[in-house]
């Protein structure tokens, strides 16, 4: 049975400092073809590559990142649709999966809302029914989650009286992905996976949903997590940021530092690629050549130094670890690193003494 | 970046012209107008970003400059000059050397736009034997220089590549190479860059504004992103609702938008909310139906200075300063914003 | 050269390596052409019955110490068709290659094919050149009429070509009229006058015979309207009036062959009744159904046709009285409105089963009438033979009460004492419904033993008088073997036989 | 959560039975606007109604011969549409025909509906090796040509109606299957399905409700493009002997029947093929309309 | 290009083994006795069992399968019952006689397919299109043994104008090119090509509405190609799928082709396995089937090979 209140903190098990979501060495890797010796396929799309991160109770992570980075693919392995190759995922304490939170119960607490509006609904059910469908088959009556889905519409904004009986096709996109947000709340989940959830929505329409996901948030205590390729959205939505390259972490912390002064140079590329909002001060330079690359066959060493400015011959045999540069922040290169060989790097502390 | 152009029409003989240009689909079950009433002008070496919503018919005002939209169910009404020529009055021939010769286009989608099941190399080629009536060799040596020129990498052997076999960044400037083949002197850009990552956009972005410099193209540049729009134009024309709404140079447009639209625009970006966890300023509602506008001022029903008198008819263009106009009546003489009455009550 | 294609009904070019397979029929085609009997069927005659005449044989005999024993004497100066000469050696050396599956040259496939029609065949031995031996397995006056289903191929040529009988079929050597040309498998045999033929009488009236398989009546049919054969067998009934129109001859003539209903006589079937089974025969529109055969046919008022020497004198006059049919069908007690109602198995159609479906819906009609109710189980021929040579007792023919194969009766054996002798019940004959009438037997076991053929005719017509008024069977009609002819053909002659000449056959 | 099986089972057949009205209603409502779809669809129905009330319409027995009048030309008084090669009368027996010919061409395809719906979402939902199985031992029969195999199965198990039956729904069933399975595949990837596992829901719900309300459509429309190829191969099989067995009144067995009569009564011949051309073009048409009524996103 | 070949053949190999089992055991399920064809109507049941242990009959069915299937591998289908023969000479000269009538009526159906389907498609919702789509529904529609008789009652026997069966004069069974037997193919190639021209002109319909409704076209119209530049496209881009379907055709009319050949009497593997049906002679058909569907299994095999050599977007692997 549901819990019968709307708040997820009267769920909490492990205390505010426990983080609600940690991540450790998750890896995914599609397709290619094993050899029958064993060992590592070949020719596989290396989508998610060793990705460890946390999501403390309260915040909203954001993931950045450019196409095929992996964004989805993590999200989707968070989300346990598709089952990692390699990784731990350990929600508020638990491993899930484990006796103390098999997957049932898990998925109680964390849902999804996903980008494309019109895909993620049944065309063949009604807004009601897509929205009482998750509540039924944790076994709410018919009545009562019919209830609780027309309480849903109201809180994402839209009439009960003139939707609820509407199909998919008969809703603007705007209205679409509130349903979707409807949805995913309607098992009064604790952590949100939006994966961006915007990103298709026209400008006008976009920053009403991102309003509503703040209310919902604060209302409902929750937890997001934020993927989008649209950095102004995310330094908008989120507190800290992680930054996706080629299936790995390049730099994940707190928001305003990592969106200020980024650590990483990629990072520090996908802020200055931003258009710029001042006509007088336009990019006169692009700060990165090229395509980032296949990730069925991805750069060796630091995968982001065939694009580097700064790249070094370390670069292309030493894969940088992601370690912290400060509290809360950690940067994937070999720049940041000190001792690392690369002839940025600052030299090792301990060698300076 | 300098940008010179003070009026809302450029002096001498403009190269782009439209008058009252409405298109209407008359396919469906009832009639759509897409297009109702867009009057646009463009000198050569002038760079306008067209700016609007999906829907607000951005993409089909770009298709019939080109006389591409399907005859048989759009209507195409007002008048289309391009360099001096009146495109609907073109015959099959001329038509066919207008499009490419005089106006190329540019996609949103480079992967769709090129035929999956021949090589880039010889679909560019193909364009320039076309035009130029030209040998295949010649024809694929404009193409190696054009790649060259997109700075394509190792641009020899890509011309050999099929659509599939390349990135979506080295697509797009695939297709721009495609577009500038015969030596257009206006270039039509419809989202060029949506469907591309930031990193890679930018460097789409810088290329073109290169080039249209290089060889003096006049560009309609359609987009829907604000940034990317003051990134690259010289003026900006916002749509809504198959109208332009605003128009003008670049800069005062981004500054003072005089339009309410426009500024609702600017102001529910996130990048404008200053403070995190802030509510955004939004824009209530959505997109009108185009098979039933409001009479008058389309956007009026989402408009929160919105009057009577905004349905009483469309607007005309007035100018909100000397390099800018919009179609507000707030900017009649005499007429003030409710939200201004209030505040002075 | 003149040449005739000839349209058969056949599916493929019989076996050519000398006893032909696919039925008794495919004889004409590829056995009494190719090869010679020791006893022949007298074929060239179109005004009365055949007989036996001699073959290769020019004389045979009872033993009169043994009537066991059969003395055949052999034709002098006969020579196969690869030269070698014709004697008793070579009699003695096809006789292995059918009885003796231990002999070197024996061919299981022709022996498959004329084995059962030999059943009596005890043992043989060469006497000297011209005289050969053979002993029966009891006294049984109508052997003779076995040996006509025996065919001499040559030693020699099998000696030729390997001792491969394979071989041997794509070149044939025997002693008969023609001489295989050409052979392509489901296409076309051509055969080609053998101007060395010792029967001067019977020589070809044409030089080449192009044979052409056409199984289907319509096919055929087509193809004689379009010219591309010169005559055919049986054409589609339906199509004879257009055929006629477009200046082709029917020939048609009487042949020994039945269609009929043979009814099981076994404890359980409504048949054991007399006047049930008389009442069948009484139902049926002998006329009528000539109508729908176009006239391709005769009435059959019993197992023979009235002009047989083996007709007799029944009391039991068969004719359409759908009255007296009734009446008889009462008695029994039976009615249309409580009608009996019992399954006969059928065939889909096959050689010899005539317009197998039409006619057997029509009989249906006919019987519903007087009261009987007949449902059809139908099946493939072949299945069909299978249900006949397993006898009405087996469990496969459980719930049926009749079956509807089509014969010929060309013979005593074949045409009487197989089906009306209690002893040639499943699996020895096929007497499939168990008919046992004492009398019958008695006269027939005389029979056998009388070698007087006018004794034997007179025996024969008492055995059927008395199985006409039993009516074991339903007669319906005999077949009239008709054959239509493009006007190029001047020259047929059409026995009253099953079988054709082929020699009689030509264009002048 | 003894209470959860409980309402869980019954929740399913609610929400399906609510699927009705939004989406089969447009379509019925497009078809409906598609003259040739519903000019199609009447043809089926009096077909069907004729058929099924064919002893009340009926001028004559179909079974009741008469050698007199044998062949007899369309138009001769008593005889509407003439009569066959056993003096018949056409018009009845083709009334009656039409109930062997629909049930040999409709039930193959009802079947192979079914059980291909199974076999083919089962494939397609589970994935793995079970549909490795399913799917190489669909590929084998799929690997023969549809009419060789019909052919053959009804060859070898013989002659008769229910033969014919079982061959044609061997024949269809891999058909079917595969199209089951790629929508079924396509379908499974579809955000809203991945949405509703996410909820938690077992694949059993998860069929029902989300899966088959959107299989269902396409598998359907694609059978029912196979019941035009269904009766002309039911009636090719009756037309060879391998069907139905005289003196039924089947389409295909009278064309067959009756082949003998082209030269005499050209026009009787060719009307059993008439009936199955009318059918089985009706039924392609209705199939297309259907499908394009489907396809349009509202 | 070769290693997808293999791979391909790999995967067809699983298939191909399982066509043989069914292929044996569809004779293995028939009721009643493979031997009745053999035998004079009148043999008795002793000679029968005889001839079962000769023609190995009477052994258990894997051991059969097993032996069947060695042999098939060598090439040898067996003897025919009915005729002694070897069934591979027999199916293959009569595969032969058919694969020339399936390949003229494909080429038929393909010429007047593509027409139609071209015209259908270009002109969209226009009354060519109903037209040409109407043509096309009619094509998958009739029943094509029934045309045969229509076409025979018209042609043949009302005016005479063809021969109404047969593959050539004289009954001859072997097709040849010359102007004799070419009169005799018309009809049935004709009777034959209705099929496939309706299943080409429907898919290419739709194979060219789809092309034109994709932004390649818009992009080739905006770059000033001439309407037949446009078309040449088009055609480029249908030809690979068009191609497929009529090899797909040519495998259906091949295995599909005994109504037909029933109708017209053509020598063919349709008549052939008519005959060995109805005469139960079981190693031919068989061998019939076999023959047919491994061809088809080929030929699935080289149009999927020749599409994916035609279309570059499919990756080779
Ligand atoms: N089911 C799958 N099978 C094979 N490859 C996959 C699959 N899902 C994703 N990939 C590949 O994995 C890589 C990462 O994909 P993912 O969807 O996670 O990227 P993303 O960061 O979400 O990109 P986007 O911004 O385009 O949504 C891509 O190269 C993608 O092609
Ligand atoms: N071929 C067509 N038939 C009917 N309506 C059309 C057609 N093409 C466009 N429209 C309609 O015209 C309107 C304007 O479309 P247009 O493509 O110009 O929008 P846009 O501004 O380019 O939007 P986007 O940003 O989504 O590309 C839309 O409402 C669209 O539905
Ligand atoms: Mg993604
Ligand atoms: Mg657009």
């Amino acid at each position: 049975m549901l819990d019968p209140t709307f708040d997820p903190a009267a769920r909490d098990r492990g205390g505010p400092a426990q983080p609600l979501l940690s991540v450790t060495g998750l890896v995914k890797h599609f397709g290619g073809k094993r050899s029958w010796r064993g060992g590592e396929a070949k020719g596989a799309v290396r989508a998610v590559d060793g990705v460890d991160f946390a999501i403390a109770k309260g915040e909203t992570l954001g993931v950045v990142g450019e196409s095929g980075c992996g964004k989805s693919t993590t999200a989707r392995l968070v989300m346990q649709i598709i089952k990692p190759d390699a990784g731990e995922i350990v929600f508020d304490g638990e491993a899930v999966g484990s006796r103390a939170l098999d997957l049932e119960a898990y998925r109680r607490e964390v849902q999804m809302v996903f980008q494309d509006s019109y895909a993620s609904l049944n065309p063949r059910l009604t807004v009601e029914d897509t929205i009482a469908f998750g509540p039924r088959v944790h076994g709410v009556p018919r009545r009562e989650a019919t209830g609780r889905a027309h309480d849903l519409l109201a809180k994402v904004g839209l009439e009960p009286g003139r939707f609820a009986g509407r199909y998919p096709h008969e809703l603007s996109g705007g209205q679409r992905q509130r349903i979707n947000i409807a949805r995913a709340l309607a098992l009064q989940p604790r952590l949100v996976i939006l994966d961006e959830a915007v990103s298709a929505l026209d400008k006008s329409v976009e920053a009403q949903v991102l309003n509503l996901l703040l209310d919902l948030k604060a209302e409902l205590g929750l937890t997001y997590m934020f993927i989008s390729h649209d950095l102004n959205v995310v330094r908008f939505m989120a507190d800290r940021v992680m930054v996706m390259y080629l299936g790995k972490v390049a730099e994940v912390g707190p928001s305003d530092v990592i969106l200020q002064q980024p650590s990483h140079p990629y990072t520090g590329a996908l802020l200055a690629s931003m258009p710029s909002t001042d006509p007088d001060n336009r990019t006169l330079e692009a700060p990165l050549f090229g395509d980032p690359p296949n990730p069925i066959d991805p750069p060796s060493g630091c995968r982001f130094h065939t694009r580097c400015r700064h790249t070094s011959a370390i670069c292309a045999n030493v894969p940088p670890p992601l370690a912290a540069v400060r509290p809360s922040h950690e940067v994937a290169c070999l720049m940041a690193q000190p001792g690392s060989g690369h002839p940025l790097a600052a030299p090792l502390r301990e060698n300076a003494a | 970046m300098s940008s010179p152009s003070s009026s809302p029409v450029p002096t001498g003989q403009p190269l782009v012209e439209t008058k009252d240009l409405t298109v209407d689909f008359t396919g469906g079950a009832r009639p759509v107008r897409a297009v109702a009433g867009v009057d646009l002008t463009l000198g050569a070496g002038e760079l306008v970003a067209l700016l609007g919503e999906s829907g607000s018919g951005k993409s089909v005002t770009l298709r019939a400059l080109m006389r591409l939209l399907p005859e048989r169910r759009a209507t195409t009404g007002g008048s289309i000059r391009v360099d001096g020529r009146d495109v609907a009055a073109l015959g099959r021939k001329e038509l066919a050397r207008f499009r490419g010769g005089t106006v190329a286009m540019i996609f949103q989608e480079p992967g769709l736009a090129f035929d999956p099941v021949y090589r880039v190399g010889d679909q560019i080629a193909e364009a320039v034997m076309r035009h130029e009536g030209v040998s295949r060799r010649s024809g694929r040596a404009r193409a190696l220089e054009l790649f060259e020129r997109v700075r394509i990498p190792s641009a020899a052997t890509r011309l050999d590549n099929y659509p599939h076999e390349m990135s979506g960044g080295m697509r797009q400037r695939a297709m721009i190479a495609l577009a500038l083949a015969c030596r257009p002197k206006v270039l039509l850009a419809d989202e060029p860059t949506t469907a591309l990552d930031a990193t890679v956009q930018i460097q789409i972005l810088l290329l073109l504004r290169e080039l249209q410099r290089e060889f003096g193209l006049a560009v309609i540049f359609v987009t829907h992103d604000i940034g990317v729009a003051t990134e690259v134009a010289d003026r900006i024309a916002v749509m809504y609702a198959g109208r332009i709404v605003e128009r003008g140079d670049c800069r005062d447009v981004i500054r003072a938008p005089a339009h309410p639209y426009t500024r609702g625009l600017l102001f529910s970006r996130a990048d404008h909310a200053f403070t995190k966890g802030t509510r955004l300023r939004t824009i209530p509602g959505s997109p009108p139906d185009l098979t039933a506008l409001p009479p008058g001022c389309a956007f009026a029903p989402r408009c929160a200075e919105a009057m009577p008198a905004c349905s009483a008819g469309v607007p005309e263009e007035i100018a909100a300063s000397e390099t800018h106009v919009a179609r507000c009546i707030l900017l009649r003489p005499g007429v003030q914003s409710r939200t201004d009455a209030t505040a002075a009550a | 050269e003149s040449v005739v294609r000839y349209g058969i009904s056949l599916a493929d070019i019989p076996l050519t390596s000398g006893q032909p397979d696919r039925g008794a029929g495919a004889y004409q085609f590829t056995g009494y052409t190719l090869y010679d009997p020791l006893v022949a069927w007298e074929m060239d005659v179109a005004d009365r019955p055949g007989k036996l005449v001699p073959g290769l044989a020019t004389k045979w005999e009872v033993d009169p110490a043994d009537k066991k024993k059969w003395i055949f004497t052999l034709r002098d100066g006969v020579k196969f068709h690869d030269g070698s000469a014709f004697d008793a050696d070579a009699v003695v050396w096809n006789l292995a290659k059918v009885l003796d599956d231990k002999a070197p040259q024996f061919d299981k496939r022709q022996s498959a094919q004329v084995k059962p029609r030999l059943p009596s065949v005890a043992s043989w031995r060469k006497i000297d050149d011209k005289t050969v031996e053979i002993t029966t397995k009891e006294v049984d006056s109508f052997f003779p009429y076995q040996m006509l289903w025996f065919l001499v191929s040559s030693p020699a040529q099998y000696e030729t070509l390997g001792r491969d009988w394979d071989k041997f079929a794509a070149s044939p050597s025997g002693t008969g009229p023609f001489k295989l040309d050409k052979l392509v498998p489901r296409e076309r045999a051509e055969l080609i006058k053998n101007a060395d033929y010792w029967n001067k009488s019977r020589l070809p009236k044409t030089d080449r015979m192009v044979l052409i398989p056409m199984p289907e009546a319509l096919s055929r049919t087509n193809a004689l309207l379009a010219g591309q054969v010169d005559l055919i067998e049986t054409p589609a009934p339906d199509v004879v009036p257009r055929l006629k129109q477009a200046g082709m001859t029917i020939v048609t003539n009487v042949t020994p062959h039945v269609w009929n209903y043979h009814l099981s006589m076994l404890p359980g079937s409504p048949w054991t009744d007399v006047r049930l089974r008389r009442a069948l025969n009484l139902a049926v529109d002998r006329d009528a159904m000539l109508e729908l055969l176009n006239g391709l046919g005769k009435p059959a008022i019993g197992q023979v046709d009235p002009s047989s020497p083996w007709f007799g004198t029944p009391s039991f006059k068969i004719k359409h009285d759908v009255a007296e049919a009734k009446r008889l069908v009462k008695e029994a007690g039976y009615s249309p409105e409580k009608p009996l109602k019992t399954t006969f198995v059928i065939a889909q159609g096959g050689t010899g089963q005539m317009l197998s479906l039409p006619m057997n819906e029509f009989l249906q009609e006919s019987f519903k009438e007087i009261g009987i109710q007949v449902d059809f189980k139908v099946v493939e021929l072949e299945a069909l033979y299978t249900y006949w040579r397993k006898g009405a007792k087996d469990e496969m023919s459980a719930g049926l009460t009749a079956n509807n194969i089509a014969y010929v009766t060309s013979d005593p054996l074949y045409a009487i004492i197989r089906f009306f002798h209690s002893g040639q019940v499943a699996p020895t004959g096929v007497n499939w419904g168990y008919y046992k009438n004492e009398k019958v037997d008695a006269i027939l076991d005389e029979a056998k033993q009388t070698f007087d053929p006018k004794k034997q005719d007179e025996l024969m017509a008492a055995a059927h008088g008395l199985i006409v008024d039993d009516a074991p069977l339903v007669w319906v009609v005999h077949d009239t073997n008709p054959h239509a002819l493009s006007p190029k053909v001047k020259k047929f002659v059409q026995a009253q036989h099953w079988f054709q000449d082929l020699t009689t056959i030509g264009m002048e | 959560m003894m209470a959860v099986t409980t309402v869980d089972s019954v929740a399913p057949p609610v929400l399906a039975e609510r699927l009705g009205r939004g989406y089969w209603a447009g379509v019925l409502r497009r078809l409906s606007r598609d003259p040739v779809a519903m000019t199609a669809a009447a043809i089926i129905l009096l077909i069907v109604l004729a058929a099924i009330f064919a002893p009340y319409i009926a001028p004559a027995d179909p079974y009741k011969s008469s050698m007199i009048r044998r062949l007899r030309p369309i138009g001769t008084p008593g005889f509407l549409l003439g009569s066959d090669e056993l003096g018949r009368d056409m018009l009845s027996r083709l009334i009656y025909g039409g109930r062997l010919s629909l049930v040999m061409g409709v039930l193959p395809v009802i079947c192979a509906f079914v059980v291909g719906s199974f076999l083919g979402v089962t494939a397609g939902y589970a994935g793995g090796w079970l549909n490795t199985i399913i799917m190489r031992t669909v590929d084998v029969f799929y690997a023969f040509p549809s009419v060789l195999l019909a052919i053959a199965l009804s060859g070898t198990l013989g002659a008769g109606i229910t033969n014919a039956i079982v061959a044609l729904t061997i024949v269809f069933v891999p058909q079917v299957t595969r199209v089951a399975e790629s929508v079924t595949t396509q379908i499974r990837n579809r955000d809203y399905v991945e949405a509703a596992r996410v909820s938690g829901a077992r694949a059993a719900t998860i069929v029902r409700v989300h899966v088959l309300g959107n299989v269902l459509g396409p598998i359907f429309v694609y059978s029912t493009s196979l019941i035009s190829v269904s009766m002309i191969l039911a009636s090719g099989l009756s037309f060879l002997g391998l069907g139905s067995k005289p003196p039924e009144p089947e389409w295909g067995l009278m064309l067959n029947t009756l082949r003998t009569a082209i030269y005499s009564q050209p026009l009787v011949a060719a009307l059993p093929g008439v009936m199955i051309f009318i059918t089985s073009i009706s039924f392609n048409l209705l199939s297309d309309g259907l499908r394009s009524a489907m396809e349009v996103k509202a | 290009m070769l290693a997808f070949t293999l791979n391909r053949l790999i995967y067809v190999t699983p298939v191909a083994i399982g066509v043989t089992v069914v292929c044996f055991l569809l004779v293995h399920i028939t009721p009643g006795d493979p031997l009745t064809a053999i035998l004079p109507a009148d043999a008795t049941l002793e000679l029968q069992e005889q001839m079962k242990a000769a023609y190995g009959f009477d052994k258990p069915l894997p051991v059969q399968y097993a032996l069947w299937f060695w042999k098939v591998l060598h090439g040898d289908l067996g003897n025919s019952i009915a005729t002694g023969r070897p069934v591979a000479t027999e199916v293959l000269r009569a595969v032969k006689n058919t694969l020339i009538l399936a390949t003229v009526a494909t080429m038929i159906g393909f010429t007047f397919g593509t027409l139609f389907g071209f015209v259908a498609g270009y002109f969209r919702d226009s009354w060519l299109d109903k037209l040409a789509s109407f043509i096309s529904v009619l094509g998958v529609s009739v029943p094509h043994y029934w045309l045969g008789m229509v076409l025979v009652i018209v042609f043949a026997a009302q005016l005479g104008w063809l021969p109404p069966t047969g593959a050539g004069p004289d009954g001859s069974g072997d097709w040849r090119p010359d102007a004799a037997h070419l009169r005799y193919i018309i009809l049935p190639a004709v009777t034959m090509s209705v099929i496939p021209m309706g299943v080409i002109a429907r898919t290419v319909r739709a194979l060219v509405g789809d092309i034109l409704s994709q932004d390649f076209v818009e992009a080739l119209r905006a770059k000033g190609m001439s309407e037949f530049g446009v078309f040449r496209h088009v055609v480029t881009n249908a030809a690979p799928t068009a191609l497929a379907v009529m090899g797909l055709q040519l495998g259906y009319l091949l295995g599909g082709s005994i109504l037909i050949e029933t109708v017209f009497s053509w020598p063919g593997s349709g008549f052939l396995l008519n005959a060995a049906i109805f005469q139960r002679d079981l190693p031919l058909l068989q061998g019939t089937i076999l023959i047919l569907a491994m061809f088809f299994v080929m030929l699935n095999l080289a149009v999927d090979v020749l599409q994916t050599a035609l279309d570059p977007r499919i990756k080779r692997g």
